[in-house]
């Protein structure tokens, strides 16, 4: 059964990556990629599991609060340039 | 054994979530409706896949770190789609088109 | 007690006195710092030489840890002149040029530029003292990203096009290195270069080895500016602040072919064979065009700076080309050349620094008439070219000299060898002569004419500088002793 | 599966090809820094690759009293160290290439360029 | 099964980089990069490097995605078409190293062939010894910052110096604007209710998990660079939040300096410490009576001085882009 949520997981990943690749605006890219962060932590969490070390659970962990910080880099930075884009 | 398979038909849902999500995230004509989609694997795939290993691994550190994980993703995945859709929106002001025709957005 | 403990602190000293430097914005405070600190290498750097001509190696386990579990610091007649070269020519420039620093180095910058000054030279020393390969990775990293930041710490906005790609192809360099050692790793399962020495003769199947030389070779030939791989050479060097190119034009090219050499003749020369091929075949070619082509292009560059930089590249050529006779007298000759243009050519980057603090441009056409303004500068700019032309009498002339004698001994290429060596000098002839035509013009440019010679310390300074160039023309015992001790310890394998 | 065992390295030469390819070929001074994080990326892998062992786990020992397998330790260390180094670099490239905008109000390699010849 | 997973996760690898260099749109390259770092780091999950793995995601996917952003903010996203750039020059560098690479592969041991000489020589050695000469759980820790300490501290030197770099580099040229007493460009998402408040809630966990981290990593995976690079991300995600000028209140630059040269510096004691005590540099055995606990006194006080350098640089790092302005 884990196998069949990893591959899940993995299409799901290829499909992310699909829609990262083809856009079209860059709020489509942005949000394949928060996407894509979420599907690796959920593949982090199970292969954890898969290979009896849970106390790789840390590494999910990680990653997911590292995807929320960088979603907010990025709209951080769509702000920033609508800022800039406004003055000049 | 009944949790088994309590636990089984969990992760068989949240992998049949996790990629319909996917599939409409590719699919989807625009990216509001995307973003649905991509909500849907954010919340009830990861609901099920994690409920599905926490019932596995029993009452342990392993289920306790589930659950912060859990927590965290509950907690960043509508703020992150909240901030996007918001972010998206607002682009309407100045270039982008944000609420996209039917067909599909401008690059 | 304390002496065994000497590579510990020539590693460590110059590291751990840049964050100190880093932490007190002061104008003349972190200069002094970083001169006392570099001083204070020289000093350990001179114990060590004096210890390492009694030894073969001097091997010194970091944390008590034996190699190769453990980094081996791994001290030689080789890697001691390499250190004598780095923070010799460390502290006369910081010594010498201050006043050049002053005027190119905003204020504000100045405490991160002798931080990043201070982790430039523990970086090479710390490649040059290091038995491990990895470690060298590491500190060639440091030495480089060092090297970046003074080069980009001046005014001049067109330094950040060229150390950017400086960067880039010593990022690239770097990594080819990394891919080489991890493909050496991947056979022999050690990163100690003595271990690697001995475990490579057990490797059966050689082509991950014959990879790994190449990919050592091409990163490390990047790194060192050999031709034709020196494209980031000449801007780097001529739009950086000045006294920062007679830094790093005295030794930081020179790290990387020692690092090339060591692993050729240590690492792999063991176990592969002569492998003529790549010396005979790859390096000498190229050694032999890059004296040509460098040397021709320095004879038309107009920019003062940019001239030396290719006459750079040419003299890199000698050092690689007495290297690929892959003879004692050869490699002797490679080796001493390495010391006596890192004096020369450090002499000459300090002496234009000089005329850098009295005019604003250095073309050709800028500098007319200067050497009337300032003759004791520019005479000691002439005494170190003579060296670099090498004339009898200098230092120069004792490297070309063994060079042209190992070409003799290897046979029929030898006379087109010593054709190309005398020609080159002639060519170096020429273009300093264009510099002192300009000089010493009756025209002087419009800057040239209000120029005063600078004041007696820094000239002090420069002639020690320059009359060591002819020093050691007359007393080589030194340098050639501790040339001809690492020629011979790296050709010790071949026997 | 002699050349599946290999399929890592296809992967590390592969990504070393296109991180090359960008550093070499593409003007963009951010897109070279792209490049050559791909580039050091590819090394990374070499790296963590060989130090696999077949059925081993991560080199956290958890009871000492019965034997695991253990994938090898030192490539790991090397490349939390080499991973580390190639931020640096990427920092730095992108303060200087902020610089260069700021003077040259481009960051095209040839504009770059033809600006210098024009000084 | 599990090498087959690893095998879709590299396949997708060449595809994200494949569409970093062909697109043109720097911004979509660099959400692409991010990607390619996620992948990276699950690969690195499987083939066993759970430190790398952690490291690749806190460094690449977080910190090196925020730094590209930052510069990025500054300049423009499109790469201009390139008109008669010559094209046989890179293929054939290309080529020739393709070449070189595929010649060597084809006499490397297949991947996890436990009879490679990488698992014969030194490795067993620390796999045997770490547990009894240290202590410690976790062998990547124990050769990180015990038995190759002198690598480690290069690595702080490295990063020690690019954080000077950029400093020094990003000092000059245009005033920074906290400086200047002028409203602050960036005002982060100050507007944006629900961000701000969920990411402040995650802040005091993010540092915590960074902070267990550090103290965790002779357990468990973590350790001074993971740490430090958590940490970072919460610090410049409370900066993302309330803006730079809040941002740099918390931390100014003093500190900053502080912190990175003062990791390094303890990094450098620690050194010292060993050979006034009579040992060798960075000899741990020497720092307590009993050399077991004084090599993982040694270990602990090195980790933390990496952890201080690490997150005091890449925050300094952060500032410096997000403290300017774009040029007209």
């Amino acid at each position: 059964m884990y196998y069949v949520v990893t591959t899940a997981i993995l299409v799901t990943m290829a499909l992310a990556l699909t829609r990262a690749l083809v856009g079209p605006t860059v709020y489509d890219r942005v949000l394949a990629v928060n996407m894509f962060g979420t599907k690796t932590v959920l593949l982090v969490a199970i292969i954890a599991f898969l290979s009896g070390r849970p106390d790789f659970l840390d590494l999910a962990l990680a990653y997911a609060l590292i995807n929320f910080v960088g979603v907010l880099a990025v709209l951080e930075f769509f702000q920033k340039k609508r800022h800039f884009g406004r003055r000049s | 054994m009944i949790v088994d398979v309590i636990s089984f038909v969990l992760l068989a849902l949240g992998a049949f979530f996790v990629f319909m999500g996917g599939l409409g995230a590719l699919r989807l004509p625009d990216l509001y409706t995307r973003m649905h989609a991509a909500s849907l694997t954010d919340s009830l795939g990861t609901i099920l896949t994690l409920g599905g290993i926490m019932l596995q691994s029993g009452w342990s550190l392993a289920t306790v770190k589930l659950l912060t994980i859990l927590f965290f993703l509950m907690m960043t995945g509508p703020t992150a789609s909240y901030a996007l859709a918001n972010a998206a929106l607002l682009s309407r002001d100045d270039d982008a088109p944000a609420l996209p025709p039917a067909t599909g957005g401008r690059e | 007690m304390w002496t065994a403990q000497l590579p510990a602190l020539v590693i460590a000293g110059p590291p751990a006195a840049a964050p100190v430097a880093a932490r007190r914005p002061g104008a003349s405070w972190s200069w002094a710092f970083a001169a006392l600190a570099s001083a204070a290498s020289f000093a350990i750097a001179m114990l060590l030489a004096l210890a390492a001509t009694e030894v073969t190696a001097i091997s010194y386990a970091v944390g008590s840890w034996p190699p190769p579990f453990g980094i081996e610091l791994r001290i030689t007649g080789f890697s001691a002149l390499l250190m004598l070269i780095i923070t010799g020519a460390s502290t006369i420039a910081l010594v010498g040029g201050k006043a050049s620093l002053d005027s190119d180095i905003a204020p504000a910058r100045r405490h991160y530029f002798y931080a990043a000054w201070l982790l430039a030279v523990g970086g090479l020393v710390g490649i040059v003292a290091s038995g491990d390969a990895f470690n060298i990775f590491v500190f060639m990293e440091v030495s480089s990203l060092a090297t970046y930041i003074l080069i980009a710490a001046g005014g001049n906005p067109r330094a950040l096009p060229a150390v950017f790609k400086y960067l880039v192809m010593g990022t690239i360099g770097a990594t080819f290195y990394l891919i080489g050692i991890g493909l050496i790793y991947l056979m022999t399962g050690t990163l100690n270069l003595v271990d690697m020495e001995t475990r490579i003769h057990d490797v059966t199947d050689l082509k991950p080895i014959y990879a790994a030389v190449g990919f050592v070779t091409l990163g490390l030939v990047l790194k060192a500016g050999v031709f034709p791989l020196h494209v980031w050479l000449p801007n780097a060097y001529a739009w950086s602040p000045h006294v920062v190119t007679a830094f790093i034009a005295a030794c930081s090219t020179k790290v990387s072919l020692y690092v090339l050499l060591r692993f050729d003749f240590m690492v792999f020369q063991g176990s592969l064979g002569g492998h003529d091929l790549q010396f005979a075949g790859f390096l000498m070619p190229l050694a032999v065009l890059g004296i040509l082509v460098a040397s021709a292009v320095a004879m038309t560059e107009g920019h003062l700076k940019r001239m030396l930089a290719y006459s750079s590249i040419a003299q890199i050529g000698y050092i690689v080309l007495g290297a690929s006779l892959m003879s004692v007298s050869g490699l002797t000759a490679g080796i001493v050349h390495m010391f006596n243009h890192a004096l020369a050519k450090g002499t000459m980057f300090l002496a234009i620094a000089f005329i850098a603090t009295r005019l604003t441009a250095l073309r050709l056409d800028d500098i007319a008439g200067i050497g009337r303004r300032m003759p004791w500068t520019l005479g000691a700019f002439l005494v170190a070219a003579m060296s670099l032309i090498g004339l009898p009498g200098t230092a120069g002339f004792i490297s070309k000299w063994y060079l042209v004698l190992a070409a003799l001994q290897s046979g029929a290429v030898g006379a087109l060898l010593v054709a190309v060596v005398l020609v080159s000098s002639l060519m170096a002839v020429y273009y300093i002569w264009r510099v002192v035509e300009a000089a010493w013009s009756s025209t002087p440019g419009a800057e040239a004419a209000g120029a005063r010679e600078v004041p007696l310390p820094m000239l002090a300074v420069l002639w020690t500088a320059a009359l060591a160039s002819i020093w050691f023309g007359l007393q080589p015992g030194l340098p050639l002793a501790l040339s001809r001790s690492a020629a011979t310890y790296l050709l010790g394998q071949l026997q | 599966m002699k050349y599946f065992g290999l399929y890592n390295y296809w992967v590390f030469t592969l990504l070393l090809m296109i991180g090359l390819y960008a550093v070499i070929a593409k003007a963009n001074l951010v897109k070279k820094l792209l490049g050559l994080s791909i580039f050091q990326s590819a090394v990374f892998l070499l790296y963590i690759s060989m130090a696999k062992v077949d059925g081993g786990t991560a080199p956290i020992i958890q009871h000492a009293d019965e034997p695991q397998v253990f994938s090898n330790p030192l490539p790991h260390v090397l490349i939390l160290t080499a991973i580390v180094v190639g931020i640096s670099t990427i920092a730095l490239g992108l303060a200087i290439v902020v610089r260069i905008r700021e003077e040259y109000g481009t960051i095209e390699e040839n504009e770059i360029q033809a600006r210098d010849r024009d000084r | 099964m599990i090498t087959a997973f690893g095998f879709v996760l590299l396949t997708l690898l060449v595809v994200t980089a494949v569409a970093i260099v062909v697109t043109p749109n720097l911004f979509v390259a660099v959400m692409l990069m991010s990607i390619f770092s996620l992948l990276m780091a699950a690969t690195f999950f499987l083939l066993d490097a759970a430190d790398v793995a952690l490291t690749e995601a806190a460094i690449g996917a977080g910190m090196s995605t925020i730094l590209f952003l930052g510069a990025l903010a500054l300049m423009g996203e499109r790469e201009a078409k390139q008109a008669g750039r010559q094209r046989w020059l890179p293929l054939a560098v290309i080529a020739l190293t393709a070449f070189t690479v595929i010649y060597a592969t084809f006499d490397k041991p297949r991947l996890g062939d436990p009879a490679a000489p990488v698992h014969q020589h030194v490795a067993p050695w620390y796999l045997e010894q770490t547990p009894v000469l240290m202590e410690v759980s976790n062998v990547v820790t124990a050769v990180l910052a015990g038995f190759r300490a002198y690598d480690t501290l290069g690595e702080v030197l490295v990063i020690l110096t690019a954080g000077i770099g950029v400093m020094l580099i990003l000092a000059n040229g245009r005033p920074d604007l906290s400086r200047q007493g002028r409203a602050s460009a960036s005002v982060g998402l100050r507007h944006h209710l629900i961000p701000r408040v969920v990411g402040q809630l995650l802040i005091p966990f993010i540092v915590l998990f960074g902070l267990y981290l550090q103290f965790h990593g002779e357990f468990g995976p973590g350790g001074g660079f993971q740490a430090g690079a958590i940490i970072a991300v919460g610090i410049v995600l409370h900066a993302l939040l309330e803006g730079e000028a809040a941002g740099r209140a918390i931390l100014p630059t003093p500190v900053l300096v502080g912190l990175m040269t003062g990791g390094a510096l303890l990094f450098c004691a620690v050194g010292f410490a060993g050979m006034l005590l009579g040992g060798n540099f960075l000899d741990y055995a020497v720092l307590a009576a009993n050399p077991v606990a004084g090599q993982q006194l040694g270990i602990h006080l090195v980790e933390a001085g990496v952890g201080i350098t690490v997150t005091g640089t890449l925050v300094a790092a952060f500032h410096a882009f997000a403290d300017r302005e774009p040029a007209a």
